[in-house]
């Protein structure tokens, strides 16, 4: 079943006539239908790749949460040639939206984490639609600290509407765990390389995003948070999340522009959900290519280059001095 | 943001109650009790009758934690600037806002640094500052606690911060959500110097700071009544239709749930963050060179015959 | 103690099953269903039709986890001493427990630990055994576990321990106690040498052996349907009242609660042993000399298109 | 109030008819009554410490828990200059069996954590009579983390009738917060000197009492259980205590003699209870000593020892080869 998005109404038109002209070519093989089946594809690729490069930020939102795009576990899977799930935090239980544990990624040893969203009701329920608990990160902050000791480059995957905000993740202390992670993950003395697969909101995205390298798929989106809660706080309604959007400049490019990332990782023409195999090869290439780049830095030089690539970040001026 | 906060929580700041009766008499925040102005303030604007904490200016917390006329503010000139050009219809721009909230405080950011003493203990302080753009976490306010963490690293100092916040500042975008890590990454750098840090949690307390460098800290303070936690009362009632009970997220509630050390009234904050300051660092001396010991010992001799303070365990 | 769990515990033990019809068929402990004997130990004395694993000798499980003919014990002459001279009146001694014990088990003490490899990866795998005196941890079970920890520093073994216990022998009193200590600084030595510690825990492991090494593995592996706590269930009802809920302290509950990584039926363990082993023992490539990469590369390339195990996700 | 335990009845009696001889003595100060009260007095001294010297293992497990019994907020007000008690695990709650925080003796900093059953009903309650909670444990990890950070010695008085046995201490697994400490403790890199100040049962007791001098007050217990736990295990009846307290040879001079101990901390005559301030001043006299010596020594060497000395407790023989 294909979920159409809105702006991708008239590439479903076109793909339902290109559907109708094969089905008639099979049954009789004209060389008029195949005509109008080679124009038709080139036309549908075309538009696909039209609609693609524009997007609106607004509209980047929606790709990146398109339920069909590849999640966390998927790259897991695709991506490795041995992965093993750990789980639980050793102290209070096991939040299945956060997931991690050793893997292979081209022959090398990693450890992987990553938010995953859950794709069927019932799976979405159980992860708590990629909303972790406080015992989520805990089990992340464990796997961090495992990679250290065994010398396992990290590779994070953020995919989240952010933490989990109910009472209970207040009780158990929800910003007590995201600290925790951010300061270990500032000193951990391995390469860490984040990417943000799908939608990375807040702290609950960063609590697993702090690293060497920091990568966004081509159609992710990264933000301080969701445009809707944005929109609830500028505008006092989250009904302006489209505005909210814009003005946040949470799209891959624009951040890149800003230098608040590093690396855009291609996705097929059409998005992720269009063909996740090749989503997955793609960023295999990439995690492959620079963590060959990083596993070549001593771990106190990582350590030190990490802080200040981070110390940097944010721009003032000295109204009584010099500008920054 | 800061209209979010008046709105969430059923306090009335006691700026406000000022406002209504600017000469002699205050109306407390909670309790509506009339008060004597000028006995609330040397209280430190605490409630006689009720307890109740209202908010401090920067020049209060400073009055009310560090030794008088050891202060020295660094860097109070960094300003803003718009680092996502955030400027969406008809909202006000970025830009806009800031010097709305420059002309309706009197301030310039909401975050103020510098060096100072405690009890004759050299240390870093930084105070975040409701009273400017709700004390959002921007990268001025970033920038500033970061320099105090570095100050305490480069000088040995004790580092206290003050919190008071929102949460992230939206108009900065990732610049602001990436102040979490950077001021992570600072605090740990101090850590790793082995240099303590006290944390001061006061109303409110939230969001992005929480979530970075607020709960790092190696002693964690909260002030009584104070309102403290990641996502705010109204942002859980929003997303999960709870309705928090009374009490809910308050320091007290934090105490109980194992995430503070201590909730401390105003008038005791001083002599424990001392206390806790010279006793964390007495033992760096059986780690330091035999002059650094000395030196130590020399700076905490003082001080030995002080009694327990009394209200640490008063919050239960 | 021995007693005790099997009144604790509602399942037969399948040694006692099979006693019963010795020759041919086994009653499983669980559903009682009659299984042909020869099938119920191929498939390593786990109940073809309700998955009940049944308790394993020590040689039980060496079979299942090392490869043929890569065992090789060490110091099984090992004998207990009776450090308290524990000689109630009215009771055993410990001296005429241990001979007890001996005689009836035909083993001569609950552990024991040597070399090996598991898919071709060297280890140090120590094994309790509940079938003398329940598995308990004395002074020579504390010895020999403390060896295969130390065997595992000296050689860069990855240390594998199945546990099966019913805590501390109350016999060798605070002996017994502090092998605790002592095990917790050994499996703590292997960790500071960075070798992978993957721990088992087999029905029932209880007191002592939870409250010390068996919880410290890097990663914990439970068996199916074992009960793993620190209170036995015996003792949680009579202590507090409670009754405990159908399921409380198995394996799955654990899974749930945080507590193990992963919960594997017998016929799966090898297998995802020696994959967890060889992707932890590949990140140490990475700080280690480029001689030490090339050897660990080399032992571990042969299993690089090894697909997940696919029950590896299927006790939830 | 006096609370007489059975044993001390003869002493009771003695008490009684002093006391009626100080009052009479008062109103008449004739010199018969004052010989009368010499020889009282010095009847009950000789009497009190004939008793406290041949105490069976079931009286010491009496005096141990007396009510009246300094306990370690009583020790850590007493012997130290400056206290502050730190709360919480920062993840689940704040458990009162357990305290803790830095605190001065004799002018050195140093970390204090301990057990505390509380006295009134109500304080006994609110500190689960001293077992502590998961939670408990994990607060003392952290502490014992920042004395390492600190470099303050850590002092530890164990006080507990064992880790709390509840369904909710399993949920959030008492086992591997034990564990935890004990692994924590091993390689703590500060002096730790750790002391049974009461009762010091089982894991419960152990999880905070690993370090480099391990001491005992004259009539304080440690053992692998209490005597009623360890009593249904082997006689299958709780009320064979007495017989297990015999058998289990959990006394201060049984377990110096066995070596498994390093020192006896001397109580005041008649017991810890009777003079309370007398053994504060004890405590911290021994405690002064051991950390005198302890500070002296560089941690690296203090570890190694600390490890050898764990490591060679439990006698075996051989019976293929040499014994131990
Ligand atoms: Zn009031
Ligand atoms: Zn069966």
């Amino acid at each position: 079943m294909t979920v159409l998005l809105d702006f991708e109404k008239p590439v479903g038109d076109l793909r339902t006539r290109l559907d109708e002209v094969e089905r008639a070519y099979a049954t009789e093989p004209t060389s008029d239908l195949e005509r109008q089946r080679a124009s038709l594809k080139a036309d549908l690729a075309a538009r696909t790749q039209a609609i693609y490069r524009s997007l609106t930020p607004w509209q980047t939102v929606q790709v990146a949460r398109h339920p069909h795009r590849p999640q966390t576990l998927d790259y897991a899977i695709g991506m490795c040639t041995e992965f093993v799930e750990f789980h639980g935090d050793r102290a209070f239980g096991d939040d299945r939206a956060i997931i991690g544990g050793p893997a292979r990624i081209n022959g090398r040893a990693v450890m992987i984490v990553g938010q995953q969203r859950g794709r069927e009701t019932r799976e979405r329920l159980e992860r708590n639609f990629g909303s972790p608990h406080p015992e989520g990160y805990r089990k992340a902050h464990r796997l961090f600290q495992m990679a250290a000791k065994f010398g396992l480059p990290v590779v994070t995957m953020m995919d989240t509407p952010g933490a989990s905000p109910g009472l209970a993740d207040e009780e158990r202390g929800q910003g007590w765990a995201l600290a925790a992670n951010l300061a270990t993950l500032a000193t951990l003395p391995v390469p860490i390389v984040c990417v943000v697969v799908g939608e990375g909101n807040s702290g609950g995205a960063l609590a697993i995003g702090v690293g060497d390298r920091f990568l966004m798929l081509e159609h992710a989106i990264f933000s301080v948070a969701s445009p809707e809660a944005a929109a609830s706080i500028v505008w006092k309604d989250s009904k302006h999340a489209p505005q909210a959007a814009d003005a946040l400049k949470l799209t891959a490019p624009d951040l890149l522009r800003l230098k608040l990332i590093d690396r855009i990782v291609p996705e097929p023409v059409g998005g992720a959900h269009g063909d996740p195999s090749g989503m997955i090869t793609n960023l295999r290439t990439a995690l492959s290519d620079e963590l060959d780049q990083l596993v070549a830095v001593p771990a106190a030089d990582l350590v030190a280059a990490r802080y200040a690539k981070y110390r940097r970040i944010g721009a003032w001026f000295d109204q009584g001095g010099t500008p920054s | 943001m800061r209209n979010l906060f008046r709105r969430a929580l059923p306090l009335v700041s006691g700026e406000a109650a000022q406002e209504a009766a600017p000469e002699l008499w205050v109306r407390c925040g909670r309790c509506r009790e009339m008060l004597y102005a000028r006995e609330w303030e040397a209280a430190h604007r605490v409630c006689a009758k009720c307890g109740f904490h209202a908010r401090l200016t920067v020049a209060d917390r400073v009055a009310l934690l560090l030794d008088g006329g050891s202060w020295q503010e660094l860097d109070g000139s960094l300003r803003a600037t718009d680092p996502l050009g955030f400027a969406p219809p008809g909202r006000q721009s970025y830009a806009e806002k800031l010097a709305t909230e420059s002309r309706d405080s009197g301030q310039n950011e909401a975050a103020a640094y510098g060096r100072g003493s405690v009890d004759g203990i050299p240390v870093a302080l930084a105070v975040l500052d409701m009273g400017y753009f709700a004390g959002t976490l921007g990268a001025v306010v970033g920038e500033k606690v970061a320099r105090a963490f570095e100050l305490g690293v480069a000088e040995r100092r004790a580092v206290i911060v003050v919190s008071a916040s929102g949460g992230a500042r939206q108009q900065e975008g990732v610049v602001a959500l990436l102040q979490m890590a950077k001021l992570a990454a600072a605090a740990q750098a101090l850590a790793a110097a082995r240099v303590p840090f006290v944390s001061v949690l006061t109303d409110p307390t939230l969001g992005g700071v929480t979530a970075s460098f607020a709960t790092l800290g190696d002693c964690i303070i909260a002030e009584p009544g104070a309102v403290i936690g990641f996502a705010g009362p109204r942002i859980i009632e929003q997303t999960t239709g709870e309705k928090l009970p009374p009490g809910a997220q308050t320091a007290e509630f934090q105490l109980t749930h194992g995430m503070v050390d201590l909730v401390i009234a105003r008038r005791d904050q001083k002599a424990a963050i001392a206390r806790v300051i010279r006793l964390l660092m007495g033992g760096t001396a059986l780690q330091a060179s035999a002059a650094a010991r000395d030196h130590l010992t020399a700076a905490t001799n003082g001080a030995t015959t002080m009694q327990p303070v009394p209200a640490l365990q008063g919050f239960r």
